[in-house]
């Protein structure tokens, strides 16, 4: 059993735990509950050695111990899967779970063969189909990911730490996941699970221990809680969910996909999207929903601009037929996307906040051409109140923010564009609850005011809160539409399910 | 010993153009030594080849109290300014071993010839190849005006004997290690050549090198330029046909007696001292040692 | 708030102790150092690297480099230099076009500008790594200063080109004018212009810059444009203080810029430094060498001094900025 | 799978093919291209850059890079040859220390190791970037040299040191043998041992590195110190094929090997690349020279033609890597 006593730990000014008390029971799944922010992975980082320089105590199994890296905690048995993805990109996937702990011949080289397959069996495990070769950087978030959990599995731990394990894969592999955890608690591991999803929590952890701001608020049994409850104690007051409802869509589409079709970068036969047509309406919600890789975040950046060389078929704004070359074109006729990743490609992490905001309209904030900073200052206060962005000012870097907050950024960086058509892809990703409410608040306040809104989700119960209209795409393909009220979880997963698949199953 | 007048010693600087080349160290050095033999306060500044450095420097040594400059210019009209400079300043300057383009700048130049030079080596060439054969020249430096000095003084012989061939120009910088990789390749296409004048004695150094690692050195004659020590060995020994012996320590220690004899009231000075260069071959090489003559 | 907002365009403090206490120590090693006359005698020294960096910081923001701005600057002065001594003359039609002072300086600009132009495209075209296709550059400029110049001097430019390098204006000398404009000119473009933004943006995450709908090339390429046209502006001083286009001149200079602009804090990776910091990085070099000939410290002792002052000067800055 | 498995070792096929192109055009230009005698004159010229740029691969793999090894390469050729020919006195205590030719070459090489290790330390310790610091060790190491020499040559080291340069084994020059045994030490490093793989890892995600537990600056610090040793392997190849240790030998070194490692399509930001990209790399370098001197090129189109070359070189490579 892993105890810790009373940890406090400062990052330069900031008190990021203080007097933080946590036990991880073996054989049960230990949920971590928390805002964004609230230390979670902070504390998880001392555990497993990445920070060696706290205050308190760390017991594991009654003995006093001190890790002065990760290699030393993953030696006393501790594994941990981080939040952030942590793997060399053009290493392969062997080489990455075996970084640092490589198998060698008794010259002293690398024994790949072992190795290749080790990882090989990591994967069947898994049931992820790739081969253990494979490139880090050739696979998607969600099979990197996976990868992750693979790294964490591959010795024999008896604490094992997943920090938000499921925020990037979608259900098929969540499910492998759980009874992969499953097994583990079997086995009598102890597990930290962190999670902002809810659900999963209750599907599958024990107990639950709940941080805010730093301190440990409460621990208990997950049996007999309620939804309410727990958020109640990770937030401190009630939060009511919001459902987007009543809307008559309009006659005329503000904008039309006709017939999109997307070749692949690198061979031309293979199709990324074929005959894509949809309609988008003004001040309608259109939710997309489909698995990983169903091409859902290809056909927004195609929206975009982003593959002008490789595309085909017609785009209508307001009957308009528009043709984009670039990012640059999209903006200007009115089009805005808040990107997958938003620290990839939403944000640039060392500016302020308020250079992010202002990026995308330099130009309408000169005056006698220079930057006027009375006029940047009033946009950036301007959102950083209309989204109740959460930020000490706003010349607070970026990279500085909790994840919803930058989020928020990104989200204020393309209204300030006044689009016509707001394109999301994967809004609330790794937001926590109260967030997440607030976004959608946001989305739907913004559908009211007359924008056509598209929201890239993989969570059925986001899709479902706030579209006027649901399409499911599959391999490319639309293969369903759904208007709000028609749709159930059930019906749109089935559509998901890739062909193939299906006639297997 | 220190004083001279009454007052404080008196400060000389020693302006060189580089000290990556042993030919200057040797120059500056034995400029900054006969100063300081004389009671002065010396200080050697390295222009590494570069004028706009030179004007630095000027600057950094007038404003620091040198009284005189000892002066190897970079470039014969890239630093007429800053002899002027200097002069403006009312701080003589003695050029040693290149030539500044200006009449009433410098105090006194004492120069090494180095066209007249090379129109020696190019007699001897022509006189010991019998006016016949295939030969490649290496050029130094080729923003150095040196380089073409030489080259020039050379061709004005050799290109009157039509029997003399030069089968291929390249630069190696001065340097003895491209002298080497540049020689090494040039043989690959002329495998027959019979001769190669070099720009100065690293580069001619260099190729006897690649000659004699290719198996050719004794058939190939090698010139060179300078009278650095490794050559006047070399040509002792067979090694190398010659080389032209400049004197940089004649004219450093003339200039640093001129210095010392203007702070005493001297001011009639010859604008320009040639300092003759000299032939080195075989026969004589045992009457030199490094860049001059034995005592 | 307040000082934070301006964060990323601060000079950094760091790099100004390490000056202050090199000045310091300067003044009480030698009396000479702290002299009107001195002063002013490092700050013409300075103002050719000065020009340079400006530039260089420019590209390195962008997360650039570019190695060719000796070599440009080399040609772009005897460009200046020929057009005004020599004109151009085209034999076959008989054809002879004479240049004013303004016209050859201009011609030499653009050059640098063009050439500056030529590695940014070749580095958004055809994606060569700025490394490679400025290091290209480097030798091909110089070939073609040797070509244009056959390898000898231009010199005896007149006087009134002369005022460029050696001029006094208002009681300070003209180069030391003509970097202040440039500094000036790049501190408002990097904080008061949408282009500043740009490049910030740009070296701070380029896929997010691309996101927001900036043009990353057309910025890439003005900014390489910008480089050369201020390394052509540094040969201008250069050819005009020595009377002298030199076909060797601003050999390796590109070192003594990026070492101001590393030394000032900016990072190589982009996205963060500043101007000022790189004056204050180039002004450290000068003092720097200023200092070591005025305490008469042997040539070959001096690179080793100089190199362990550069490092010193560094770590003094790493030490004291705890952000990050 | 396969090929995959090796993908980030293998050769880059499309350097291969610039240097097939290269050489088709010149042997059709020129009979004595391609010769055998030919072949050997060109590795044996390429060995020293081979050897550094091997060690520069190793350091930029790491996203890191050294600009010092032109000056540590005559350091330590200085160090072994002054050795070799004096050896040390120590006037105060009478002391005199005889090197025999093992001990002075092993100085050498261990002088590189130390400088290196010393790069790496200022490096990891201090967080300074690697360019400053290396920079400032160009500097160091060159003002080093020259005090060390004082400024002369140290010539004539005998017959036995010379083998080193000049010799042949087997029917193949010494100094290629040399590049080959050092190329091959650093392709099984690179790919058979875990220090390899720790080399890629860091400068492909520095922070997953450390959080498996891999001691970074450890790797930096042997990398750096690799980089020294082999910078050294290179000045004994200099100095014995002149028979003379050069002061100002190296200079710009840093350059060439650079060039090797971008041309062989080793990533300046690290994580990717090869040994074997570098040496074809170093190779197509080795040709260009070699090739622009067989056609007699006159020395100032020379420079404009290697520019462009190179460039073009990377365009095809670039143009042919799909990937990414
Ligand atoms: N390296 C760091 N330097 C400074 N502050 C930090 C650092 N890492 C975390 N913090 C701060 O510590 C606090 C806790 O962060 P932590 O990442 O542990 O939150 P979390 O509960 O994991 O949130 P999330 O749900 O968003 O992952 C936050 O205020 C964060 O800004
Ligand atoms: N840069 C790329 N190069 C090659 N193929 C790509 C690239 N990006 C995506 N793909 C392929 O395009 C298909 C669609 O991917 P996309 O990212 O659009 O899916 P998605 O539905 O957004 O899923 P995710 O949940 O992973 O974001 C996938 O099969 C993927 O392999
Ligand atoms: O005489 C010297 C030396 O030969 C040097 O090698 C080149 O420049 C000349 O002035
Ligand atoms: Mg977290
Ligand atoms: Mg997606």
């Amino acid at each position: 059993m892993l105890v810790a006593e009373n940890i406090t730990k400062r990052f330069s000014g900031v008190t990021a735990l203080e007097n933080v008390n946590l036990e991880l029971h073996p054989g049960k799944v230990n949920a971590l509950l928390g805002e964004n922010g609230a230390g979670k992975s902070t504390l998880m980082k001392i555990l497993s050695g990445v920070y060696p320089d706290y205050e308190g105590r760390i017991l594991l199994n009654g003995e006093h111990v001190m890790f002065a890296n990760p290699r030393e905690a993953q030696h006393a048995g501790i594994a941990i899967i981080h939040q952030e993805l942590n793997l060399v990109p053009h290493l392969s996937i062997t080489e990455n779970i075996f970084l640092g702990r490589e198998l060698t011949t008794n010259w002293g080289t690398l024994n790949r063969k072992a190795m290749r397959q080790r990882t090989q069996e990591l994967l069947d495990r898994l049931k992820l189909r790739v081969s253990p070769d494979t490139l880090i950087a050739d696979l998607k978030v969600g099979q990197q990911q996976v990868v992750e959990i693979a790294k964490a599995l591959l010795t024999d731990c008896a604490v094992i730490i997943m920090d938000e394990p499921t925020s990037a894969i979608t259900e098929s592999e969540v499910a492998v996941l759980f009874n992969i955890i499953e097994a583990l608690r079997k086995e009598n591991k102890a597990i930290a699970y962190i999670s902002h999803k809810l659900d999963e929590l209750f599907k599958i952890a024990d107990r639950y221990i709940v941080l805010r701001d730093g301190r440990t608020i409460e621990s208990g049994d997950m049996q007999g809680i309620t939804n309410d409850q727990l958020i109640h104690k990770m937030v401190g007051r009630e939060i009511k969910i919001i459902k987007k409802e009543g809307y008559q869509s309009g006659a005329t589409p503000l904008l039309s996909a006709r017939n999109i079709n997307l070749k692949h970068p690198e061979n031309a036969q293979r199709m990324l999207l074929s005959n894509i047509s949809f309609n988008l309406y003004k001040g309608e919600i259109l939710g997309i929903f489909g698995l990983m890789g169903a091409g859902r975040t290809e056909l927004m950046e195609t929206i975009f601009g982003l593959h002008q060389k490789t595309v085909s078929g017609q785009l209508l704004l307001n009957n308009q037929l528009i043709r984009f070359k670039s990012p640059e074109d999209a903006m200007k006729a009115g089009i805005a996307l808040v990107p997958e990743d938003r620290k990839k490609d939403g944000l640039v992490l060392g500016l302020d906040v308020k250079t992010n905001i202002c990026l995308t309209t330099l130009n309408d904030l000169q005056t006698g051409g220079l930057l006027n900073d009375r006029k940047e200052q009033a946009l950036a206060q301007k959102y950083i109140e209309a989204l109740k962005i959460k930020t000490s000012s706003s010349a607070q870097a970026a990279k500085n923010l909790s994840g919803g907050n930058q989020q928020k950024i990104v989200l204020a960086k393309c209204l300030a564009i006044s689009p016509k058509v707001l394109m999301l892809d994967e809004p609330t990703r790794g937001i926590d609850i109260n967030a997440k409410n607030e976004i959608y608040k946001l989305i739907i306040d913004l559908a009211a005011s007359g924008l056509g809104i598209i929201v890239v989700s993989s969570e059925l119960p986001e899709i479902l809160a706030i579209s006027d209209r649901v399409l499911v795409m599959a391999e490319g393909q639309i293969t369903a539409e759904f208007i709000a009220d028609e749709a159930s979880e059930d019906k749109i997963l089935k559509a998901a399910i890739p062909t193939h698949l299906k006639v297997a199953s | 010993k220190r004083h001279i007048d009454a007052g404080q010693p008196k400060k000389i600087a020693v302006v060189v153009s580089t000290l990556n080349n042993p030919w200057f160290v040797f120059l500056a050095q034995t400029a900054a030594a006969k100063a300081q033999s004389l009671g002065y306060e010396t200080k050697i500044f390295d222009s590494q080849n570069n004028t706009a450095l030179e004007t630095d420097n000027f600057e950094n040594a007038i404003a620091s109290g040198y009284k005189a400059i000892l002066f190897n210019p970079t470039d014969a009209n890239g630093s007429v300014v800053n002899v002027n400079k200097a002069k403006a300043a009312g701080v003589p300057v003695f050029c040693m071993d290149r030539e500044v383009n200006t009449v009433n700048g410098a105090t006194s130049q004492i120069l090494s010839d180095s066209y007249s030079g090379c129109v020696d080596l190019g007699k001897y060439f022509v006189q010991t190849m019998h006016k016949k054969g295939k030969y490649v020249e290496l050029l130094g430096l080729v923003a150095d005006n040196n380089t073409w000095n030489r080259s020039k003084g050379f061709h004005s012989v050799v290109d009157n004997y039509p029997g003399l061939k030069m089968v291929a120009q390249q630069s190696a910088d001065f340097d003895r290690n491209k002298a080497m990789d540049v020689l090494e390749s040039i043989l690959q296409a002329h495998p027959d050549i019979d001769a190669v004048f070099c720009g100065n004695d690293a580069m001619a150094m260099g190729a006897y090198q690649a000659l004699a690692a290719a198996g050719k050195a004794d058939k190939v004659k090698v010139l060179g330029f300078d009278g650095a020590e490794d050559a006047v060995q070399s040509i002792k020994d067979g090694k190398l046909l010659a080389t032209e012996m400049q004197f940089p320590k004649v004219m450093a220690q003339t200039a640093a007696t001129y210095a010392d004899q203007y702070f005493k009231g001297k001011r009639d000075f010859p604008k320009k001292i040639p300092v003759g260069v000299e032939l080195v071959t075989r026969n004589d090489a045992n009457d030199y040692i490094a860049y001059g003559k034995k005592d | 708030m307040g000082l934070n907002q301006y964060r990323p365009y601060l000079i950094k403090f760091q790099s100004l102790i390490a000056l202050i206490i090199l000045c310091i120590a300067l003044s009480f090693l030698s009396d000479k150092f702290l002299t009107i006359d001195n002063g002013w005698n490092v700050m013409r020294q300075i103002s050719v690297n000065i020009c340079i960096a400006v530039g260089m910081t420019l590209v390195v923001l962008t997360s650039g480099i570019d190695l060719s701005v000796g070599s440009v600057l080399a040609l772009c002065g005897a460009i200046t230099a020929g057009l005004l001594k020599n004109g151009i003359e085209i034999p076959s039609s008989n054809l002879f076009i004479g240049f004013t002072l303004l016209g050859a300086i201009v011609a030499g600009i653009l050059s640098g500008g063009l050439i500056g132009c030529f590695n940014g495209w070749t580095i958004t075209r055809f994606k060569v790594p700025p490394f490679v296709a400025t290091l290209a550059m480097l030798t091909i400029a110089r070939g073609l200063t040797f070509l244009w110049t056959k390898g000898f001097p231009i010199s005896v430019l007149g006087d009134n080109f002369a005022y460029i390098g050696t001029g006094w204006f208002l009681g300070i000398p003209v180069p030391v004018w003509i970097s202040a404009i440039v500094i000036i000119a790049a501190v408002v473009i990097t904080g008061k212009t949408p282009l500043g933004r740009y490049i910030y943006a740009i070296g701070g995450n380029e896929n997010a810059a691309k996101l927001s709908g900036i043009n990353i090339n057309k910025v890439k390429i003005i900014v390489y444009s910008f480089a050369g046209a201020l390394a052509a502006i540094g040969g201008l001083i250069v050819t005009s203080r020595l009377d002298s286009a030199q076909p060797n001149a601003g050999n390796s200079y590109e070192l003594d810029a990026i070492a101001a602009v590393v030394i000032g804090g900016t990072s190589l990776s982009g996205g963060r430094g500043s101007i000022w910091g790189t004056v204050l990085g180039a002004i450290i070099i000068g003092v720097l060498n200023n200092g070591l000939v005025l305490l008469n410290v042997s040539p070959f002792w001096q690179q080793v001094v100089k190199g362990f002052v550069i490092l010193l000067a560094v770590i003094i800055d790493k030490a004291n900025s705890k952000a990050e």
